[in-house]
């Protein structure tokens, strides 16, 4: 399927929850989506027949400069196309559902998120740092993390 | 002596594999909790070898960054490299030389056999068959050799540029790579009789940690791990990049020949079988080869335009996919891999659960993760 | 014997006659003692450089070769490195059991060299118990590996005690049922008895492994079966580098770990040399009698041919240490249970119907029978 | 399991492990088989592209910096001042070979290819400082200030030589007022600065005292630069020598 009809399934059944889609320099094509509904059109791309994104290829948390975002690639091995959908989220306490009751493979994907980015996964089964040591402070992917002098007292 | 009936007070005993074990393939660290012998639960804890290569993206140039996709997944460099040069290229929509292509298939295969013959060595190694591992490095050394002519490092090779390969084939080194899979082909079939089919190793591996086809899909297992559960799926055929087209080859997928598809068996199979596919796309691809140049035209300041793009590329751990997001300037404004033994850690935990401490030597071995990938 | 030994002595050397039998027993006794550890130690120092090159041999490499010709000393250089290594004895051990531990298992080895049957009369005691011996003193071995694994007070090293205690338990009566069939064929539990037995004008056809087709594949499954007692690959999971990082000498550092060293290979030899004497006839050689030559020459002879033998078959140990992985616990547990003891009951069934049937001949004798 | 399964079962364990054993065996056997290179006796020999340590060679190196934008993990440091003749002059070249890992990205993008990859593999140093390869035999310190009292020096000559023409100028147009649109000559009569004068003087760094380019006709640059190229290789050897 196109990223068009895509676009136009999802709306069909979504509403307002899909605001937009992204298609001029973006491969895959992203469809805009509010961050509450993620789950529920996570659900339904994988399991509309039409669709059958079976496959969460990546989920990688962005900083843009006014906001944060989380962007999942789906692919379904059935029908061989992709897409991506894009939420943007507030800079200030970003978060939104977790996917990993839909995708399986979601959760060290949004446990680096969430330890690269601070984005929380809510509903999550396991969202603990992955990456980093569990006291580390900040979030070293955001743009405006500063990079700290010291680590337990020893000199970075 | 307790009476009879009254049962002793059993504990579960908790184990730290790791950070530093033999068998974990570097600094993976699993927290088991045992009962005994069986394992309730093995959950991977992974990050020690965290180098922050995303974030050194956002700071370096495009080219830059080449000498650190060597770094991503050690064993196939070359294949880290050419990832990362397509989706740069895929982002900037640069045309890439079709000599430039070919040499890249080439020494991406190369480098497909030399990484599954380790994934093959340090296997049986696990199993306790010391043996194949120093056939297996023999081999490789004869590959380090041929990557040693071709630019001059035998482990981080730093060989593909955006927009062509650093250098033209050295001289003869066509001839001798045909040498070489001459000198190849019959060890496969060693190795099998060797090891692959002994009885011990085997009853070691059949039946092992399956993964259905279901699952590993859902868990995200990608490559071979993903193939061994009988998913027909190879991004070279299903999603071709480069000359892969031009190029036949069958998929190697797990057919559940000692045991249940999708177990320990099937994962160590299809890489083996895959090295002989390699052999063969390599033949193709040297008889293929046309002349001509092996760099585009790509200017020494390279600003890509403003754009997103998701590019993935089969390697020998699976997909290594590259999200990348350019603001139009030098440097990636961000850049996420997604990287396969990452990834594939991730269903770790559901199918080891009532295995035994030696079966998740075979689980990690089967899996063919690598850790500077897993922790970036 | 040793007494004897000593009397002849006195009645050699009349200077003697003033001392008391019972000190020259002892001194007789004691020099013994060293000869065999003496050699016990060679021995397992060769065999550690023997099995280092076997292994560089078949993995197409060279091995060692820096110390010495061709690396010979190498086992005297790995010695001294070990002897001059830090001893630690992690804090949270159990000390005593601790030290105790590399001992027991360095007895249970050794001791067992006493019974070995080298040559026509070179036995340090010729036990009429001599196999039954073996098999209880060797047993130390389990108490100390299990030993060793509880008080390293490491995790690691207890699986590796359990695992070793669980194996060699259940690999002895395998490797008493495959060794029976000589006792039978003998009639005496002495190893001399038993080598004796295999005497005769066959050549090679006099030995117990061509008695008949049971003794036969008696001693492939008391091979078998002593690989495991040995814990070597296929079956070394008490060890298992790859799963349990050492095993139960985890913890051991310097000379302690080498007592572990070094009883593994003094264990090879042992279950070699009983496998030699049970059924490849011993010190016999084909085709000449070894007891009927003068005494000097009839030892020099039989303890050449003797530890060509026991040696070759450690060679096999270490050709099929290199070639094979390493087998599951729970696979090890079957393999023991349900392959060997059933084997191993049946041959010893089949051993003495033959023996009942044919009384006590063996094939080859058959075979001459029939030609007169 | 049936017996015949059972036996089957016992069956394949002794026939795959003949198998390995007898594969084995023939590795075992065969000398030539072994594939082991004795090390220090003897050698692999690097292939042509090898990339082993780098090495600059500061003669032709023009100070343009580009290796030290490209190196990726910033091993290269370099310093450098613009000389008398206005060219640069490299105070100090640096590699922490420590830190270099090899890319040679930086041996790609170097104009005048005087930093290359040289065959070398063995170092072993027992303090990290010794990780660092200096390419100017010189301290940094030296050069710079040799090179500042030279253009002190240039820049003194060259006023005085302003001084001098403005001097004649004003002369002229004192006497020629007519002629004055014609008379300023951009390039006053040239004075090969001490050509011969100069090794005695400063025979540390004659080369850069040989004087000014731009004030130097052609003539006159010619043995200037052969000069120039003389001490620089005695420089370079010392620097060798001591390496």
């Amino acid at each position: 399927m196109e990223p068009k009809a895509i676009f136009e399934a999802v709306r069909a059944t979504f509403g307002e929850a899909v605001s937009e889609l992204q298609e001029e320099g973006f491969r895959p094509a992203f469809l805009v989506v509010s961050p509450e509904k993620v789950r529920e059109i996570g659900r339904f791309l994988r399991d509309d027949p039409a669709m059958k994104f079976d496959s969460l290829m990546c989920l990688s948390g962005v900083d843009y400069p006014d906001r944060f975002a989380v962007v999942y690639h789906l692919h379904s091995l059935g029908i061989g196309h992709r897409i991506g959908v894009k939420a943007y989220l507030p800079r200030e306490s970003p978060s939104l559902p977790s996917v990993d009751g839909v995708w399986p493979t979601a959760n060290f994907h949004e446990r680096e998120a969430f330890d690269l980015f601070g984005i929380v996964f809510e509903g999550s089964w396991d969202l603990r740092r992955i990456l980093l040591p569990e006291d580390w402070e900040g979030h070293p992917l955001r743009k405006d993390y500063k990079y700290p002098e010291f680590y337990h007292g020893i000199k970075v | 002596m307790k009476a009879r009936g009254e049962a002793l007070p059993t504990q579960e005993m908790l184990i730290n594999m790791g950070p530093q074990h033999p068998s974990t393939h570097g600094v993976l660290r699993v927290i088991l909790r045992t009962d005994g012998e069986v394992v309730v639960n093995a959950r991977p804890d992974v990050g020690y070898l965290h180098r922050a290569l995303e974030k050194i993206g956002e700071r370096v140039t495009y080219a830059q960054f080449m000498p650190f996709t060597d770094r991503l997944d050690y064993l196939a460099s070359m294949n880290c490299n050419a990832a990362w040069a397509w989706a740069v290229e895929k982002l900037a929509g640069i045309e890439v030389p079709e000599r430039a292509e070919y040499i890249r298939v080439i020494v991406c295969e190369l480098n497909r056999i030399s990484s599954h013959l380790i994934a093959f060595g340090s296997f049986t190694a696990d199993m306790g068959a010391f043996t194949p591992f120093l056939y297996a490095i023999r081999e490789r050394e004869r590959i380090n050799d041929l990557f040693e002519e071709i630019c001059g490092n035998r482990l981080t090779y730093n060989y593909v540029r955006i927009g062509g390969v650093s250098a033209d084939l050295p001289d003869r080194f066509l001839e001798k790579t045909k040498e070489f899979l001459d000198y190849f082909d019959p060890k496969i079939p060693e190795y099998n009789d060797l090891i692959s089919y002994n009885k011990i190793f085997v009853h070691r591996l059949a039946n092992v940690a399956v993964a259905t086809p279901e699952d590993a899909v859902a868990y995200g297992l990608t490559g071979p791990n993903l193939r061994g559960s009988g998913v027909r799926f190879d991004l070279r055929r299903n999603e071709p990049y480069s000359v892969y087209p031009k190029i036949d080859f069958d998929i190697c997928v797990g057919t559940g020949e000692r045991g249940t598809v999708g177990d320990c068996f099937d994962r160590y199979m299809v890489r083996i079988n895959e090295m002989r596919e390699s052999v063969k796309i390599l033949r193709q691809a040297i008889a293929q080869i046309p002349d001509g140049p092996v760099m585009a035209k790509v200017p020494r300041v390279f600003k890509p335009p403003v754009g997103e793009v998701y590019f993935r590329a089969e390697n020998p751990r699976g997909e290594t996919g590259i999200y990348l997001i350019s603001d139009g300037t030098v440097n990636p404004y961000r850049l996420k891999i997604r990287a396969p033994s990452f990834v594939t850690m991730n269903i770790f935990e559901k199918i080891t659960r009532g295995l035994m401490i030696a079966d998740i030597v075979a689980v990690i071995g089967s899996f063919d993760i690598i850790l500077p990938e897993i922790d970036r | 014997m040793l007494e004897s030994l000593a009397i002849s002595l006195v009645d050699a050397v009349p200077v003697l006659s003033g001392v008391p039998l019972w000190t020259i027993t002892l001194l007789i006794m004691v020099v013994v003692a060293a000869v065999v550890l003496t050699f016990a130690l060679t021995y397992a120092g060769l065999a550690t450089y023997v099995e280092r090159k076997v292994a560089g041999d078949i993995q197409a490499r060279i091995g060692p070769n820096r110390v010495g010709p061709v690396g010979i000393l190498q086992f005297l250089a790995d010695g001294i490195k070990l002897l001059l290594k830090e001893d630690i004895i992690p804090a949270k051990a159990d000390r005593f059991l601790f030290v105790l531990a590399p001992y027991l298992v360095f007895i249970g080895s050794f001791a067992a060299f006493v019974v070995v049957p080298f040559g026509v009369g070179l036995i340090a005691s010729d036990l009429n118990i001599g196999i039954y011996y073996v098999m209880a003193i060797t047993s130390l071995v389990v108490v100390g590996v299990l030993v060793a694994g509880w008080a390293s007070n490491n995790k690691w090293a207890l699986l590796g005690g359990m695992r070793a205690a669980a194996q060699i338990v259940s690999y002895e009566i395998p490797v008493g049922m495959a060794l029976l069939p000589a006792v039978l064929i003998a009639g005496s539990l002495s190893l001399q008895d038993i080598v004796r037995s295999q005497g005769g004008l066959f050549g090679i056809f006099g030995w117990n492994l061509f008695h008949n087709p049971f003794t036969f594949f008696s001693f492939f499954l008391y091979y078998v079966a002593a690989l495991a007692e040995t814990n070597r690959t296929p079956f070394d999971i008490p060890e298992a580098e790859s799963e349990l990082v050492a095993g139960y000498h985890v913890e051991y550092t310097g000379i302690r770990f080498a007592f572990f060293f070094l009883a593994e290979y003094g264990d090879m030899f042992v279950v070699s040399s009983l496998a030699t004497a049970c059924f490849l006839g011993g010190w016999h050689v084909p085709f000449l009698n070894a007891e009927a030559l003068p005494a000097v020459w009839g030892n020099l002879f039989s303890l050449g041919v003797f530890l060509g033998k026991a040696l070759g078959l450690v060679v096999v140990m270490m050709w099929v240490r290199w070639t094979l992985p390493r087998l599951r616990v729970d696979q090890l547990m079957r393999m023991s249970w349900k392959y060997l003891v059933p084997l191993t009951f049946f041959n010893l069934l089949g051993v003495s119907l033959w023996l009942l049937l044919f009384q006590g001949r063996g094939i080859p004798q058959m075979i001459a029978s029939l030609f007169g | 399991m049936g017996f015949k399964a059972y036996l089957y079962d016992i069956w394949e364990a002794v026939a795959t492990t003949a198998k390995g054993m007898r594969i084995t065996a023939r590795y075992g056997v065969d000398p030539r088989e072994t594939i082991t290179l004795q090390y220090p006796e003897e050698r692999w020999e690097p292939s042509e592209r090898y990339r082993g340590f780098l090495h600059n060679d500061i003669k032709r190196c023009t100070s343009c910096t580009m290796c030290v934008r490209v190196c990726p993990v910033d091993c290269i440091s370099l310093e450098a001042v613009r000389g008398a003749d206005k060219k640069m002059v490299l105070a100090s070249y640096d590699i922490n070979i420590g830190r270099c890992m090899y890319c040679g990205l930086c041996v790609e993008v170097c104009p005048p290819k005087s930093l290359v990859h040289t065959g070398g593999y063995e170092m072993a140093t027992v303090s990290r400082g010794e990780l660092i390869l200096h390419f100017v035999p010189e301290d940094a310190e030296t050069v710079k200030g040799r090179v500042a009292k030279q253009v002190a020096e240039a820049a003194a000559k060259a006023e005085a030589e302003k001084a001098k023409a403005e001097a004649e100028k004003a002369k002229a147009e004192a006497e020629k007022p007519a002629d004055a649109p014609q008379a300023p000559d951009p390039s006053p009569p040239p004075k090969p600065p001490g050509e011969e004068a100069a090794p005695f003087i400063q025979p540390a760094a004659p080369a850069f005292a040989a004087g000014n380019p731009e004030t130097a006709d052609a003539a006159g640059k010619k043995p200037a630069k052969e000069k120039e190229e003389e001490p620089a290789k005695a420089g370079d050897e010392g620097g060798e020598a001591k390496e």
